[in-house]
């Protein structure tokens, strides 16, 4: 945390003031925001944290006065220096937007023109607040150096699509500064990259704020975000906040039970790894029908009967602590009750055969190419070897783009095998002739990472999880009664047979892509991501039930994921994944605990961790981004990145000649590196 | 691009190929003879016999179909069995109508299509949106010869402005030319505008819902210039493609047209060669019309690649 | 329609023999000819032309052939007597089995060669080979031999009496026999006319020029001829009203009349198709001549000169014309509508409810003359069906005789004599459709082609025609005229007995 | 552990592909588009009792001009061009009930036959595309003149010319959900191709095809007129609206009404299954 957090000024720079939003659909009005105040002072960062459905977004729109129709403010204030935003007409917020707030968007990729030149995207910016075409070329080449961008000269004339995922996000800061805002606001601005990228970006606008003193308001799900940037927060749920205060205060001592439910219900970076995750149970409220009285009754633990009908006001809690909580503002205690906890013990490998082992594997992912043209290959998965032992959980974890769903989708026999050999059960079906198709699918199978995606929205759950049965052979009144016992067996009740995809939440359709991948009884689950699409408060509950499925019925776990907290939660052994091959491999406790590879430490010292006042300044931040599998490296594929390699050390010109084998290492995993060992975490 | 077309030749021969057969073969399918057309229908058995030797209609099919495609090598289309001179010949004396036809109904298309398609993807008053979109429902629904019918009635018989059948050269008398043309070039375009417009409408407003206008509206960039410089912009791809595709219909739609308007072109060429099963003339035809649709095909695509800069000509 | 002919009688014919007596007074003038001579004149036609048919008679050949190509003689279409054009004189043998022709010797080809009686036998003898698709090219196969005496002297001998020997004169051109083979794509079509064929944009037009050489001077009044080719009605009388065209041919009645009213246009009607309906005499229930019978009463003739072709057709069940040698209203109107009449022949031949399948072309004319057939069927109790066929299929089958139970047919022959058309109509002929042939019907064709004399011919005619409307194997439903408008201030058009426009003596007032 | 489901729980359960169809009935559109297909089609289906006398009244009183009596005057053989209209609108829409579905058919299972064996679907693409090359009506005149003119040869004429557009539409379905994650779940169960083709990727197509459907009824209504004006349509005396134009045509300075009364009626056609099409496209993709 940067030190530069002084008490507030006494005028706020933006206050928001009992801001209510609707959207008319219909007949229906929609409460999307609902009362909600804040102020922001010059020069801090203020958090606004929630879950999907929040309304923090919507918050950030009507601030901005760009809410998408049919939504609308339809009351409140926001005062900008004063000033009353939503009173002034559209042709004087036109000349705000842009020039006194600027705005950053979640998603990089779609938030910039795909059409026009990057310079041409940050020069109109500048263009249409009066700055000359000359004046404001120049800028943009300043304004993209200042945001990170190397060889300006040449990158100014380029297209989005040429700029990776955190080049783009970088962009759409430098547009949003062009102008020297006083106030910016962040939505989700780190949510679409992946980690190490993620670590970069916080850092810049870290570091802008601290050069140009700019107000900040970043709207994000992540606790670690928060705790890593944020001097102020503010939790929404269902539309109000429950809860306002200093970051540091609220994380120490939350004082609504859904803050306190949602820091315990996030896996820890630095927990052992035994002891279990406390799941808020149900899902987030959508807004169209938002629950009586406080809207997290139905998910409260500490809930009491006043709760059920009376929506608790936000009431002061101290020195500039807010919480809208009956049972807080009568001194109750608000922290979550563990519910039904399951004690995790680790397996070590039992000295069985591994169910699935992998050989030098490789998959070419590059398209066939035409009737009369060769495409060179690709390796997506360039020689992996690894082994998953039944009862055991291997987590694999990279960020996107090193292969790892090519992996999974190898092994399943999606993708072809280019080299190498797969062996389940100890029988070879590298080829996936009819035999090892059938031995694979028995034996093993896939949860996906898309719940809404991975249900077919044309047919009832039952019909999804029955066609599973039926590959297998059961059918008839058998094959019924295994579709109830399947969705009891994931927490889902008997009347889930009859209904379609999009009448069950996000979390219900987990559990049902689970229940289908259970229906062949398999040996082995692959799970991609299969929490990541999910609200926090959810992601427990699918964690949980994975680890009760795999104890309980000796299920191997093939876990891919890219957050490193929820891979070492649940896995046994992890695998450290970059650019199609395995860098580091260990148990949980080796590799997270004494990491070996720099791209392991590095992964783990980007990772925000929800402790506030922790200390930034010794992270391992890698620059650029993961080269295209297209055109790896020559030598060492980490090189071009990597702290302790060529890019830094010169004389480590042997990375740049030899790549290094998976190889152990004195602290027990194994790692590819030829300096294994040498970086290390520093935390603070 | 030189590069794209090369690796796109040989899939474009394979067409070629296939479709030479199918040209060759789908006419002489049909009942009838080309040495009628020379008989006459009175002729006698012996008579019409004769004639067919003489045109070289008894050698086997294979011979003849071999003989055309070694003589379009050679740059030889072969000769039409009834008009007794180069296919070219034939074909490039009733280009000039087409073309003309084609290109006139092009621009109408290109025009009406982008400004309808344009005003109904911008945001405007719910009363302008409708009455724009009753037009384009209107000129969706009749296809052209429907539309050519309505305009030969209402603007050629009972408000006899324009002249409604035949045709006169553009470079012999062009005022006079475009008097006859105005009325079925734009029977060929507005169904086509129609789409055209439709698929533009749809393209402006998803593109409307994407993030990149949203970062606009955070820049302070006024609604006109987010119009013009981003929704339009990303959505001319669509329009580009739509028309591309149109162009094809607009060919074939030529063909009815310029049967109730009268005119001397290619297509009344098609259908008198059909008629009279002057196979020559026919099969160049059918083979032309498909190489120009992938041709135009490949060309929309290098369109597409010079305004999408994320597009690059891949197979 | 495929043909574009004259049809000899009727009210028309005094119009042109005027016409035709005004061209010869004013050409004898030389006052109106100093003035305005030269300029182009804009002809019409529906079809493109086909220089590869020269010798036979095509639609898109007849508006402008005859200004290119001359005959030995011309028959004239108020007279019915063969008039010299090429011959000068000819002399017929007193056994009518050997003529002698002596020619023009002033004559020559466009390309500057003179005519010679060479010439006339290459024509002749091309016209005779099954290739030119000569109509009439069966009767040059009865000459025995051709003698050219000397260059302008031809004797031919015949292998019997052949009365309709003026016919072929009429229907052969003298075509140059050093550019014969080279007409096919227009490049040469040389013959000995008052314009040369100097352009052919197939599809699109022809350009025809004054041929400066001619040997009477200044009979071409134009400089230039521009035949456009129109396939479509509307665009023809749409040329026509923005006199782009002066005069339009091939259009029928219903495109005409508009024109009949206004006085900026005359209508000429000259030529015109034969519509008959034939039946196959094979085919039960066909082949029971009361069924024939019945039918040829049941179609109402009126009504199909009425509604299709507006009241300008000859009513009649004949294929002759009615100014022919035997000629009978009464034989014309022997098969007058009487639905009575053919529902009792039906029923005594027991074939109420028949299937009838009818062949039809796909022609507007055509398809609209079934409609009315059908429905006279209909109405006597038999149940007519359309095939509708496209015409190349529809003619490929009429050529091999093969066109199933019933069928209508269009011949545009009108003009030639009787005897002619016995063998020159699909109808008639040996292997006609109707799988009709017998002794009895060969004798008495045999008897028509012998006869030499009017009388004799009107004779045998007469009983042919008896003997083949009680057959009833094939019955003329109407005669129809084709119809040209020619713009007013064009004087001196003529048009032969078959319908080819002359345009020697036309100008320009 | 129980995650509560969101309540939007449909009140009545009816199949949801269906009830989404049923909305496009509700907007404007779709209600003037429903309406004008139902009269059209009732007028169709009731001719025989509204108009007893049959297509093919002939009588001497031709081309009278439109009247009471004869809404669209008479033809050239004295029949009223309004029953022949309407007895024609019979004959185009059972053309294109029995050739729009049997096309649909065909096109769909062509388009997705790439879900059975990946070259077969790239091979019919092909073949397609070969098709969508010729130039339309000469396909359909080949295809007339080999079957030999009449209601089979119109049929297939229309089928064939249909194919392009559905199979198009299919194989973009399928291309576009062959990579989709439950398609992929179904085969890592080791569901069988042809399985996954009818459950998974056809009710996926389904939607654009149908809207591609009603706007192909117009296109076989084009066909049977273009092919009618080049004389291989129907038989005579059965009238078809292409018959009566192409007709209608050659009395236009005479009767204008003779042309003028069908193609009302088939701009009505038009605009009823464009409307539907456009209703059904915007429920479809509302989703």
């Amino acid at each position: 945390m940067i030190e530069t957090r002084q008490a507030p000024a006494t005028q706020p720079l933006l206050r928001v003031e009992h801001l209510s939003t609707t959207f008319d659909m219909g007949n229906v009005s929609v409460r999307a925001v609902t009362d909600v105040s804040f102020d922001l002072y010059p020069g801090r960062v203020l958090g606004i944290v929630g879950e999907s459905g929040s309304g923090k977004s919507v918050t950030a729109r009507s601030v901005m006065r760009m809410l998408r129709s049919p939504g609308q403010v339809r009351e409140g204030q926001v005062l900008l220096d004063g000033e009353d935003l939503l009173a002034i007409p559209e042709r004087e917020m036109q000349a705000i937007r842009g020039k006194k707030i600027a705005m950053v968007f979640q998603d990089p990729q779609a938030a910039l023109n795909p059409v026009m030149r990057v310079g041409d995207q940050i020069a109109e910016a500048l263009l249409v607040h009066g700055t000359s075409a000359k004046e404001a070329r120049k800028r943009a080449k300043a304004l993209l150096a200042q945001v990170g961008i190397p060889d300006v000269e040449r990158t100014i004339d380029q297209f989005p699509h040429e700029f990776s995922g955190g080049m783009r996000q970088r962009v759409v800061i430098a547009i949003a500064l062009a102008n020297n805002p006083t106030l910016l606001i962040a939505d989700e601005p780190t949510t679409a990259l992946d980690v190490t990228i993620q670590a970069q970006i916080l850092r810049l606008l870290a570091q802008l704020r601290l050069e140009l003193g700019i107000s900040i308001i970043m709207i994000t799900h992540d606790m670690g975000v928060v705790a890593e940037l944020c001097d102020d927060l503010v939790v929404m749920y269902g539309g109000r906040v429950v809860e306002k205060g200093p970051v540091r205060d609220v994380f120490a001592s939350p004082r609504h039970p859904y803050t306190a439910a949602l820091l315990k219900a996030v896996p820890r970076l630095d927990a052992k790894g035994d002891e279990a995750l406390i799941a808020i149970p149900g899902s987030p409220p959508v807004p169209l029908r938002l629950p009586s009285g406080c809207a997290f009754h139905p998910r409260c633990s500490h809930a009491i009967d006043k709760c059920f009908n009376d929506t608790p006001p936000l009431s002061s809690m101290g020195d500039r602590r807010e919480s809208a909580c009956w049972v807080a503002a009568a001194g109750g205690n608000v922290e979550p009750r563990p519910t039904d906890e399951f004690g995790r013990h680790r397996r070590q490998a039992s000295g069985a055969a591994p169910t699935l082992r992998l050989d030098n594997v490789r998959t070419n992912v590059a398209s066939s190419g035409g009737l009369f043209s060769k495409t060179p290959p690709v390796y997506a998965v360039d020689g992996i070897s690894l082994e998953v032992f039944p009862g055991e959980t291997l987590g694999l974890v990279g960020e996107s783009g090193c292969g790892k769903s090519t992996l999974s989708r190898t092994i399943m026999g999606i993708n072809d095998v280019s080299e190498g050999r797969i062996e389940v059960s100890g029988t070879d079906v590298t080829s996936m002739d009819l035999a090892a198709r059938n031995l694979v699918a028995k034996t093993i199978q896939y949860v996906f990472q898309d719940p809404f995606a991975s249900l077919n929205p044309r047919r009832t759950i039952g019909q999804s999880i029955l066609e599973a049965l039926e590959v297998v052979g059961v059918t008839g009144a058998e094959a019924d009664n295994r579709v109830v016992a399947l969705l009891i067996r994931v927490g889902l009740s008997e009347d889930y047979v009859s209904r379609y995809p999009y009448e069950l939440s996000g979390g219900q359709r987990q559990r049902v892509g689970i229940a289908r991948a259970l229906a062949a009884n398999p040996k082995i689950l692959i799970c991609d991501e299969p929490v990541s699409a999910l609200d926090v408060s959810i992601q427990a509950q699918i964690i949980s039930l994975l680890e009760e499925l795999r104890d309980e019925l000796g299920l191997g776990y093939l876990f891919i994921a890219h957050d490193l907290s929820v891979v070492r939660h649940i896995s046994d052994r992890v695998a450290v994944m970059y650019l199609g091959r395995i860098v580091e491999v260990g148990t949980a406790e080796e590799v997270y605990g004494n990491p070996q590879h720099p791209y392991t430490v590095a992964l783990l010292s980007s990772t925000p961790e929800p402790k506030p006042d922790q200390s930034t300044e010794h992270r391992v931040i890698l620059t650029g981004d993961m080269p295209s599998p297209a055109r790896p490296p020559s030598g060492c594929r980490f090189r071009t990145r990597c702290p302790i390699g060529p890019a830094f050390r010169s004389d480590r010109e042997i990375c740049n000649r030899q790549s290094p084998e998976l190889a152990a290492t004195a602290s027990g995993q194994k790692a590819a590196c030829h300096f294994a060992g040498e970086a290390s975490l520093a935390r603070g | 691009m030189i590069s794209f077309l090369l690796r796109k030749l040989p899939s474009v021969a394979v067409v070629a190929l296939i479709s030479s057969a199918i040209a060759f073969i789908l006419p002489r399918l049909a009942p009838g003879d080309p040495a009628l057309a020379i008989a006459g229908s009175d002729a006698t058995p012996e008579q019409l016999a004769a004639v067919r030797e003489q045109m070289g209609l008894s050698k086997p099919l294979i011979q003849q179909y071999l003989d055309w495609m070694f003589g379009m090598f050679r740059g030889d289309f072969g000769q039409s069995f009834i008009m007794r001179r180069p296919v070219t010949t034939v074909i490039g004396s009733r280009l000039e109508s087409t073309l003309e036809l084609a290109f006139l109904a092009m621009l109408l298309m290109i025009a009406i299509g982008l400004v309808l398609g344009v005003l109904a993807g911008s945001p405007r008053s719910k009363w302008a949106r409708v009455v724009l979109d009753i037009m384009t429902t209107l000129f969706l629904a009749t296809p052209p010869f429907l539309t050519g019918l309505l305009l030969i009635l209402f603007l050629g018989i009972f408000f006899p402005i324009l002249p409604i059948s035949g045709e006169v050269g553009f470079f012999e008398n062009p005022w006079l030319a475009l008097q006859f043309l105005i009325l079925p070039a734009l029977a060929l375009a507005l169904p086509q505008a129609a789409i055209v417009a439709r698929l533009l409408q749809t393209a402006m407003n998803s593109a409307r819902g994407e993030d990149y206008v949203d970062l606009a509206k955070a820049k302070g960039v006024s609604p006109g210039r987010i119009t013009w410089r981003h929704v339009l912009r990303n959505s001319l791809g669509t329009a580009v493609v739509a028309l591309g595709l149109r162009a094809g219909d607009l060919l074939a739609g030529a063909i009815v047209i310029e049967a109730i308007f009268a005119r001397n072109g290619l297509g009344s060429l098609a259908v008198y060669s059909v008629q009279s099963r002057d196979y020559m003339v026919l099969q160049v035809l059918i083979l032309g019309a498909v190489i120009l649709a992938v041709f135009i095909q490949l060309f929309s695509e290098i369109i597409l690649a010079a305004l999408d800069p994320r597009i690059r000509l891949e197979s | 329609m495929k043909f574009n002919v004259l049809r000899t009688g009727g009210s028309f014919r005094a119009s042109l023999a005027s016409m035709a007596i005004a061209a010869t007074l004013l050409s004898g003038t030389t006052l109106a000819q100093a003035q305005e001579h030269g300029g182009i004149l804009t002809i019409s036609q529906v079809a493109d032309a086909q220089p590869v048919a020269l010798l036979a008679l095509r639609a898109g050949n007849t508006p402008w052939i005859r200004n290119v190509f001359e005959t030995l003689t011309r028959i004239d279409p108020a007279t019915f007597q063969p008039q010299p054009v090429l011959a000068e004189s000819w002399t017929l043998a007193e056994d009518g089995l050997s003529m002698t022709i002596a020619l023009r010797s002033d004559v020559t080809f466009h390309s500057g060669r003179p005519m010679t009686a060479e010439d006339v036998k290459f024509s002749f003898e091309t016209a005779a080979l099954p290739e030119s698709t000569s109509q009439v090219g069966f009767i040059a196969r009865e000459f025995e031999s051709m003698d050219v005496v000397d260059d302008h002297t031809l004797n031919i001998v015949f292998k019997r009496p052949l009365s309709n020997v003026f016919d072929f004169f009429e229907e052969t051109y003298i075509v140059d026999r050093d550019t014969y083979d080279q007409r096919e794509d227009g490049s040469q079509v040389i013959g000995t006319g008052p314009y040369t064929f100097a352009e052919w944009s197939p599809g699109a037009s022809i350009t025809l020029k004054r041929y400066e050489d001619y040997r009477v001077e200044d009979t071409a009044w134009f400089d230039e001829i521009e035949v456009a080719i129109i396939p479509d009605p509307t665009a023809t009388i749409a040329a026509l009203r923005s006199t782009r065209t002066q005069i339009a041919t091939g259009l029928t009645p219903r495109d005409t009349l508009e024109f009949t009213r206004n006085p900026q246009f005359e209508v000429v009607e000259t030529g015109g198709t034969m519509y008959p309906l034939g039946v196959n005499v094979g085919i039960a229930p066909l082949d029971n001549k009361l069924v024939r019978q019945a039918i040829a009463y049941a179609v109402d003739r009126e009504r199909i000169n009425d509604q299709v072709f507006l009241g300008t057709g000859t009513v009649t069940d004949l294929f002759w014309s009615p100014s022919a040698p035997g000629y009978t209203d009464e034989l014309a109107s022997h098969y007058s509508y009487d639905p009575e009449k053919a529902k009792g022949l039906i029923a005594e031949a027991g074939a109420e409810g028949a299937t009838i399948p009818i062949v039809v072309p796909a022609i507007p004319s055509q398809r609209s003359i079934f409609e009315i057939v059908q429905n006279n069927l209909r109405e006597v109790g038999l149940i007519p069906e359309a095939v509708v066929l496209d015409v190349a299929d529809f003619d490929k089958r009429q050529v091999a005789g093969d066109l199933g139970a019933a069928f209508l047919l269009l011949h545009g022959q009108i003009g030639f004599s009787s005897p002619t058309l016995l063998s020159s109509l699909p109808s008639l002929r040996e292997g006609n459709p109707s799988g009709f042939w017998n002794d009895d019907y060969v004798a008495l064709r045999e008897a028509m082609l012998a006869a030499t004399t009017p009388e004799a011919l009107g004779e045998a005619t007469t009983a042919l025609t008896e003997y083949m409307l009680d057959e009833a194997y094939s019955t003329v439903l109407v005669q129809a005229p084709g119809q040209i408008v020619v713009a007013a201030g064009l004087e001196g058009v003529e048009t032969s007995v078959r319908g080819g426009l002359i345009l020697a003596g036309a100008y320009e007032e | 552990m129980t995650d509560t489901a969101p309540p939007n729980r449909q009140k009545a359960r009816l199949n949801p592909v269906l009830s989404r169809y049923l909305q496009a009935f509700v907007m404007p559109k779709g209600q003037i588009g429903l309406g004008l297909v139902i009269l059209l089609t009732a007028l169709a289906l009731l001719a025989p009792v509204l108009f007893p006398g049959g297509y093919d009244m002939q009588t001497r009183d031709s081309l009278l001009p439109a009247s009471w009596a004869h809404p669209f005057g008479t033809d050239e053989l004295g029949r009223d061009i309004f029953v022949r209209s309407i007895y024609g609108l019979r004959t185009d829409l059972a053309l294109a009930a029995t050739a729009v579905p049997l096309s649909m058919i065909i096109g769909t299972f062509l388009g997705l036959s790439g879900a059975l064996s990946p070259r077969l679907g790239s091979l019919v693409q092909r073949a397609l595309d070969i098709i969508v090359g010729f130039p339309g009506l000469i396909l359909a005149i080949c295809v007339v003149l080999v079957v030999g003119a009449g209601w089979t040869a119109l049929l297939v004429a229309i089928v064939i010319g249909g194919l392009p557009g559905f199979g198009r539409l299919a194989r973009a379905t399928f291309l576009s959900q062959q990579h989709r994650e439950y398609v992929v779940a179904a085969r890592t169960l080791g569901v069988s191709n042809w399985k996954i083709m009818v459950r998974h990727i056809l009710p996926n197509a389904i939607d654009p095809i149908i809207v591609q459907g009603a706007v192909f009824v117009v296109a076989a209504v084009f066909t049977e007129a273009a092919l009618s004006i080049v004389g291989l349509g129907l038989q005579p005396p059965e009238p078809s609206l292409g018959i009566l134009l192409n007709v209608g045509m050659r009395y236009i300075t005479m009767a204008p009404f003779y042309i003028l009364g069908p193609t009302l009626i088939l701009v009505l056609l038009a605009l009823a299954f464009s409307l539907l099409a456009d209703a059904l496209n915007s429920t479809v993709n509302r989703k």
